[in-house]
């Protein structure tokens, strides 16, 4: 197979070449057709690709993403306090850069679609030369982008992704996830919901219709039947419904006594600040309290719902407000720089840029298949989710997971969710070979 | 022998009768004009002729086809023309290509992707059109934008679209409605070498000199009826002409 | 001096066309577009606005719909990728067939009507295609993620034929050329440049005038014996051919088919793209889908360091002031550059930037003349459009 | 049944605003012949003039404390609005009635937008092709949100209704249902008689006035209009202006039920102009029949026993009626011929 890909390969250079003629000698030079691996960094410096949502709903996030990538380079490059360097395990990176270059960064905008998701990566890896593409806030993004970067060659560090998919069905060798995923949050909110409600509840899903919306509502239907409780309904709701009365209304009637929104974002926002208008926080059915369960929080998207997230539970993969080590130093740099804390966005893209730092500098190399083993089985602590591992079979991080809870009395607008229980890693785990999917080979490039 | 026969024609616009049993005939390679006063249902009438309206009752038979219940487009193909009161041009077109289009209709038929070889400039239908961009003598303006022209020079072109088709009947709806007196005398002299090649046509006219200078046969039409049908002299002298024109008052 | 019956402006034009798109790499490298992804979107969505043109620019129609036929293109050269092989060719085809097949059953629904009532039903039934894709048939689109190819995939040809792509995910290719980078930027040129001498004949051809005289006056084409449903069906099928060979092509350059295609506001960006190089012109709509992808790809990337950097000749406080304002309009802000670049345009320069290059043209040309030598097919397309 | 008539009861305040923003556009489209496709940016100023007033309502005097400090160090902000530390509890009331006080506000603010939109931009507009002012006005509208995301970011701000507000009507128990089964929020009904009032004005302002009457005149026949001798243009200025209020306030209110965020404009934009169409180009009744129609069959389509039956009906069944709307009835519910057909 090796064999072919070489004879591809040459082929390849030899049409290109014949395709555009003597005009263009510079493609002979390009990074993009070297020898190697794909954009080998030949000078003193190594360009990474920021790849966030900059406009649509997730424009916020997407912000928020790009300040942490900034401060992780700063620190990476030895600027600022150091951040989470100083406590992070493995003590590879000197603050000099990775593997004496310097690095740099381009960005680009996701607009949450694929198709502009995988312009904007291809940009920064045929013209820009980036050896790593990192970002994104939706599922869809991810999977596309993680597709492409197996295809040109590079490593995809994933953003802000919770569906399954990204490292169940759709896993890449060359994509790694450090955000947990709906299996996760299932497990994890689980016990808390049966400690808070009880084993014989009835429960109502409004769930966006689309991917991550499934996934999400399987995940909690799975955990929760476990514990005995009934799911009535499961409905599916359009993207972007805006209104969400017409779902609703038919909760009020439906006997259930627990409404599971497995909507992110926007839907978010909107769905609960509806469902509590409707009354639905202080219901009761059957003679109990009504509750509404949110599996995937937001700190971001909780402003937008305002006081209506009080009292609901949720799963987060990190708050500003933990008190470890490391979320201590994140937030301390990251306020410092910019004047509020950091989202959980910002978090596990700090996070992914440090860790792929962190290998490339214990691999001494950028290309992929060494940084992918470097990153695989890999155990460390000191980025705010505690022991944490990077499974080598799926390429997904294993760590604590928040459960959380809208905060009664904020202290300030950041202030709304507090920590309700962090589940333990244990408790969270799952086998590789559970969500399907194949890893494949690395792809150099 | 009648080319357009028309026969017990109704037609009612809610409780409005616009037209109610009309009758008419009209020879083949006769002018034939049709007067009357305002509201009378001229218009109505030659909008039954071309598919625009579709009668209530009785029928129009051109040519031994029935008229009624095809397409516009079917009954042009058959070979009916009209001039419109305000006139109906390519207003974004040149003057060249209004005129072409109707040559290309009367060759290729209703529908045809003719889509790969360019028009050319040169061709017999380009040549056709030329010539009767000359007839209206508007020659010289060929590639202007048609939508710049004058209102006269419009309902020339207009003209030019119908007879580049070789129609066996024009219908003209005013052709002179607006225009200056010496236009009015040059588009009388032009039809009168249209109908000297022989075309049927069917004029409505308010101008009193344009019908007298063209028709070989007027009817009169008012209220919805025609009253009289006849030789234009025999017409000028009808009582129930100018009762119908006049109101009677004039006697 | 006629060849194959087109005169020699002609000839030259699209011999200075064909000879721009194939030089692409060099003559865009200068303003950072001359990588093979950006060319690609040049190239695939020129053929989308060419196709659009034919059907706008001509006839008049303002389809809000289009994208709906891009994504049935895409959906179908994955799905012809994933049972038959991955050679591009039967894919194209299949994806300009089946656009062709889609476009053909809207089309004779919405041409019922004429106007915004028409825009409408051509936006309902894009918007009814997209929200179905995105949901109820993931089965066949996989919604949100997108159709993908998987190693699990028949391609009952490439088996036939004992092409085996190993462990890893095959790309598409021609014959043993990969269908990435600049090879692919090649293959979606040589169909645009196809596609572009096809739209010169339909522009030249006795069936362009038609189209014209449909957007011009429908009422006298009907008078004139002309059925004018069947004329703007064809226009409107052909650029739904169009439209499902650009998504097609999408797939052949990047294997992934995301129902985001067709959404709407996907549908409007060809219209921008229409207008904003001029409708009814040949080579407007390539140059308005090449302005805009630009801005998309270009101006979205450049971010705070870059801009420190533009400005770093400047006293620190006027730095900092620049950097800021300049933010506003690159980066996150490149949505408003563009709205405002769309207000600019229409206010200023109505028949879009081919308007703007004739103006220019004249200001340098005044002395030959003005308007005469142009024939008929030129002045048609000064028409505003409509 | 009971799910029946809250499927209706919700229609009907989805329906409300989508009558009057649809109402606004029609408007436009009679009197102005412009295709106005910054429509729905207007909602969404009007529904950002609730949040900007809110803002400054809610101004806030900082003192930063000697003791307490942030997670990243720096002193923590105590923070007091203005209002409550001059007013007191009056403060905290206007505060929590800062929606229905934004009203107020909006409306001034909303007719000069639009009296700028309008006198800058649209009325060069009026005799150019309808393509060019959809991409004017859409442009227009890009910089709009463009402008607001800016300053306000992408997330959507959470607007409650005042306190007084928040609570429900229990409608089954007055029909005899049992309680808490046809329930409806407080502030759904007062959008929905809300939305009924401006339409009535509205109305009545355009059937009983001198100027309306100008107004339906031009929406009859525009070129005679222009005849008359009657200075349009102002006339047209100030349409466009109440036009603009329409779909303001129908932004403002529509806040507490749906966060504002930069992009709502262009969601409802699409919507409503089906709205638009669906009850015909340029009548008014046809906007707010459609406009409700719209809005309850949608809530029928939402239910769970019809989407058994057809799977994702609910998301395409706006558009649905639209396609059988415009091919049984060729200019929509109410429209008259030769409106927008060019």
């Amino acid at each position: 197979m090796s064999k072919f890909k070489m004879n591809r390969r040459t082929l390849l250079k030899g049409t290109a070449a014949v395709g555009v003629g003597l005009a263009t000698p510079t493609i002979f030079t390009s990074k993009a057709w070297s020898a190697g691996y794909m954009n080998e960094p030949k000078g003193g410096t190594v360009t990474f690709g920021f790849n966030v949502p900059q406009t649509g709903a997730y424009a916020d996030e997407g912000a928020d993403e790009l300040r942490a990538y900034e401060l992780a380079v700063e620190h990476i490059n030895g600027g600022g306090d150091g951040g989470m360097l100083n406590t992070f395990s493995s003590k590879a990176l000197q603050g000099n850069g990775v593997n004496g270059k310097k690095v740099e960064f381009v960005t680009g905008d996701t607009q949450t679609k694929s198709d502009a998701a995988r312009a904007s990566a291809k940009r920064m890896i045929e013209k820009d030369g980036a050896i790593m593409i990192t970002g994104g806030s939706s599922s869809g993004v991810a999977i596309a982008v993680q597709g492409l970067c197996q295809d040109a060659g590079v490593i995809f560090m994933a953003g802000l992704t919770h569906s399954n998919d990204t490292t169940g069905k759709d896993k890449r060798a060359n994509g790694f996830r450090h955000f947990f995923n709906t299996e996760m949050s299932g497990a994890a909110l689980g016990p808390v919901l049966k400690n808070n409600f009880g084993t014989d509840r009835t429960a109502y899903h409004l769930t966006a219709d689309y991917t991550w919306g499934w996934s999400q509502e399987g995940s909690i239907k799975k955990y929760t039947e476990q514990l005995g409780w009934k799911t009535a309904a499961a409905v599916r709701t359009p993207l972007g419904a805006g209104d969400f009365s017409q779902y609703i209304t038919p909760v009020l009637n439906s006997g259930a006594d627990v409404l599971v929104l497995n909507h992110y974002g926007r839907d978010m926002v909107n769905s609960l600040t509806q469902a509590v208008q409707f009354g639905l926080r202080d219901k009761q059915v059957n003679g109990k309290d009504f509750a509404i369960v949110v599996p995937l929080y937001s700190r971001l998207m909780a402003q937008g719902a305002g006081e209506n997230v009080k009292g609901i539970f949720g799963s987060t993969n990190w708050h500003w407000s933990l008190q470890d080590e490391g979320s201590k130093a994140f937030v301390k740099s990251f306020g410092q720089k910019y004047g509020f804390p950091p989202s959980q966005a910002a978090h596990t893209c700090y996070s992914q840029a440090i860790l792929y730092a962190d290998a490339c500098q214990r691999a001494g190399t950028f290309m992929p298949s060494g940084v992918g083993a470097a990153l695989e089985d890999f155990e460390f602590d000191g980025l705010g989710n505690g022991p944490t591992l990077y499974r080598g079979a799926d390429h997904q991080c294993f760590k604590d997971v928040l459960v959380v809870k809208g905060k009664e009395n904020p202290s300030s607008k950041f202030d709304v969710l507090e920590v309700v229980e962090v589940t333990p890693r244990a408790q969270v785990e799952y086998p590789a070979s559970m969500l399907g999917g194949e890893l494949g080979p690395y792809n150099n490039g | 022998m009648s080319i357009l026969t028309i026969v017990d024609l109704n037609k009612s616009f809610g409780g409005l009768r616009a037209l109610s049993n009309v009758n008419l005939n009209i020879d083949q390679g006769s002018v034939h004009a049709i007067i009357g006063p305002n509201g009378a249902g001229k218009s109505t009438l030659l909008n039954c002729f071309v598919g625009r309206l579709e009668p209530d009752t009785g029928s129009v038979t051109f040519d031994g086809t029935s008229l009624l219940g095809i397409q516009p487009h079917e009954i042009n193909q058959l070979g009916v023309s009209r001039v419109f009161q305000t006139p109906e041009i390519f207003g974004d077109l040149s003057l060249l290509d209004n005129v072409m289009i109707p040559g290309f209709a009367r060759r290729d038929g209703a529908f045809k992707i003719n889509a790969w070889n360019p028009v050319r400039r040169r061709g017999p239908i380009a040549e056709k059109a030329m010539e009767m961009l000359k007839d209206v003598g508007l020659d010289d303006k060929s590639k202007q934008i048609a939508g710049q022209l004058s209102r006269g020079d419009k309902r020339r072109l207009e003209l030019a679209m119908c007879l580049v088709q070789d129609p066996k009947l024009l219908l003209l709806d005013e052709p002179t409605a607006g225009m200056a007196r010496a236009d009015t005398n040059k588009t009388i002299d032009l039809m009168k070498t249209i109908a000297g090649r022989g075309v049927t046509m069917v004029v409505i006219e308010h101008d009193m000199h344009v019908v007298f200078s063209l028709a070989e046969k007027i009817s009169v039409l008012a209220q919805g009826t025609v009253i009289a049908e006849d030789l234009p002299e025999k017409i000028k002298g009808d009582p129930r002409v100018q009762e119908a024109y006049l109101g009677g008052a004039h006697l | 001096m006629r060849f194959l019956g087109m005169n020699r402006s002609d000839w030259l034009l699209f011999i200075g066309f064909a000879v721009v798109t194939l030089a692409g790499p060099i003559i865009f490298s200068p303003i950072g577009a001359g990588y093979p992804d950006l060319l690609q979107k040049f190239a695939i969505y020129g053929i989308f606005a060419l196709g659009f043109n034919i059907l706008f620019g001509l006839t008049g129609y303002l389809s809000f719909g289009h994208a709906a036929f891009l994504g049935v293109g895409s959906y179908t050269a994955v799905w012809t990728f994933k049972l038959l092989t991955m050679n591009p060719i039967p894919a194209i085809i299949f994806a300009t067939i089946v656009g062709g097949l889609f476009s053909a059953v809207i089309g004779f629904i919405s041409l019922r009507r004429t106007g915004i009532y028409f825009s409408i039903l051509t936006l309902a039934f894009a918007q009814m295609c997209y929200n179905l894709a995105y949901s109820v048939l993931t089965p066949i689109t996989n919604g949100e993620t997108g159709l993908q190819l998987t190693q699990g995939d028949p391609r009952v040809l490439d088996v036939a034929f004992g092409r085996d792509y190993g462990a890893v995910l095959p790309s598409s290719d021609l014959f043993g050329i990969d269908m990435t980078g600049y090879p692919g930027f090649y293959f979606c040129g040589v169909m645009l440049i196809i596609c572009f001498f096809i739209t010169l004949r339909i522009f030249r051809s006795p069936f362009g005038m038609m189209l014209r005289a449909v957007k011009s006056n429908q009422n006298r084409m009907n008078y004139t014996g002309l059925n004018t449903r069947p004329y703007a069906l064809t226009a409107f099928i052909i650029s739904g051919m169009f439209a499902g060979l650009a998504g097609g092509l999408l797939a052949v350059t990047d294997p992934l088919a995301g129902a985001e295609r067709m959404q709407w506001t996907a549908s409007g960006e060809v219209v921008l793209m229409t207008i904003l190089g001029g409708a009814g012109t040949l080579l407007g709509p390539v140059i308005g889908a090449g302005v805009i992808k630009y801005f998309e790809n270009i101006f979205s990337a450049f971010n705070e360091t870059i801009l420190m950097q533009a400005y770093s000749a400047l006293p620190e406080g006027l730095q900092h002031f620049m950097v800021t304002l300049s933010s506003l309009f690159v980066g996150e802000g490149w949505h408003l550059t563009l709205g405002a670049l769309f207000m600019l345009i229409v206010i200023f320069l109505p028949g879009g930037l081919m308007e703007g290059l004739r103006r220019l043209r004249n200001l340098f040309t005044k002395s030959s003349g003005g308007q005469g030598p142009g024939n008929s097919a030129e002045t048609a397309h000064s028409a505003t459009p409509a | 049944m009971d799910a029946i008539l809250l499927q209706i009861l919700n229609g009907l305040d989805k329906g409300g605003a989508y009558a009057l923003i649809a109402l606004g556009l029609t408007i436009i489209f009679g009197t102005l012949g412009v295709v106005n496709f910054a429509h729905g940016a207007l909602f969404m100023l009007g529904a950002f003039c609730a949040v900007s007033i809110k803002a400054v309502l809610g101004l806030q005097k900082v003192t930063l404390s000697e003791t307490e400090t942030t997670a990243w160090g720096t002193p923590l902000e105590i923070t007091q609005p203005y209002v409550e530390v001059w007013f007191g509890d009056l403060g905290a009331t206007i505060l929590d009635y800062s929606v229905p006080v934004s009203i107020l506000i909006a409306i001034p603010v909303m007719l000069l937008i639009g009296i700028i939109m309008e006198r800058g931009l649209i009325r060069y507009f009026y005799k150019r092709p309808h393509a060019e002012q959809i991409l004017v006005t859409f442009g227009l509208a890009i910089v709009l949100q463009e402008i607001i995301k800016s300053i306000f970011g992408a997330n959507p701000i959470p607007q409650p209704a005042p306190d007084s507000m928040k609570g429900m009507i229990d409608f089954g128990v007055a029909i005899g249902f049992d309680a808490g089964n046809v329930v409806y929020p407080v502030w759904r009904l007062v959008y929905f008689l809300f939305s009924l009032f401006v339409i009535g004005l509205v109305f009545a302002f355009i059937q009983f006035t001198t100027f309306g009457m100008v107004v339906r005149a031009g929406m009859a026949d525009r070129e005679t209009v222009g005849l008359l001798g009657i200075d349009i243009d102002r006339r047209f200025t100030i349409v466009f202006g109440i036009a603009a209020i329409v779909a303001g306030l129908a932004g403002v209110m529509y806040t507490p039920i749906l966060s504002p965020d930069y992009h709502m404009g262009m969601d409802f934009l699409v919507l409503s102009f089906v709205v638009v169409v669906v009850g015909g180009m340029g009548s008014l009744g046809g906007a707010v029949l459609a406009g409700f129609m719209l809005g309850i069959l949608q809530s029928f389509a939402s239910m769970n026993e019809v989407k058994d039956i057809l799977p994702g009906i609910d998301q395409i069944i706006i558009y649905l009626i639209a396609v059988a709307v415009l091919l049984l009835r060729p200019r929509g519910l109410m429209g008259r011929k030769g409106v927008m057909e060019g």
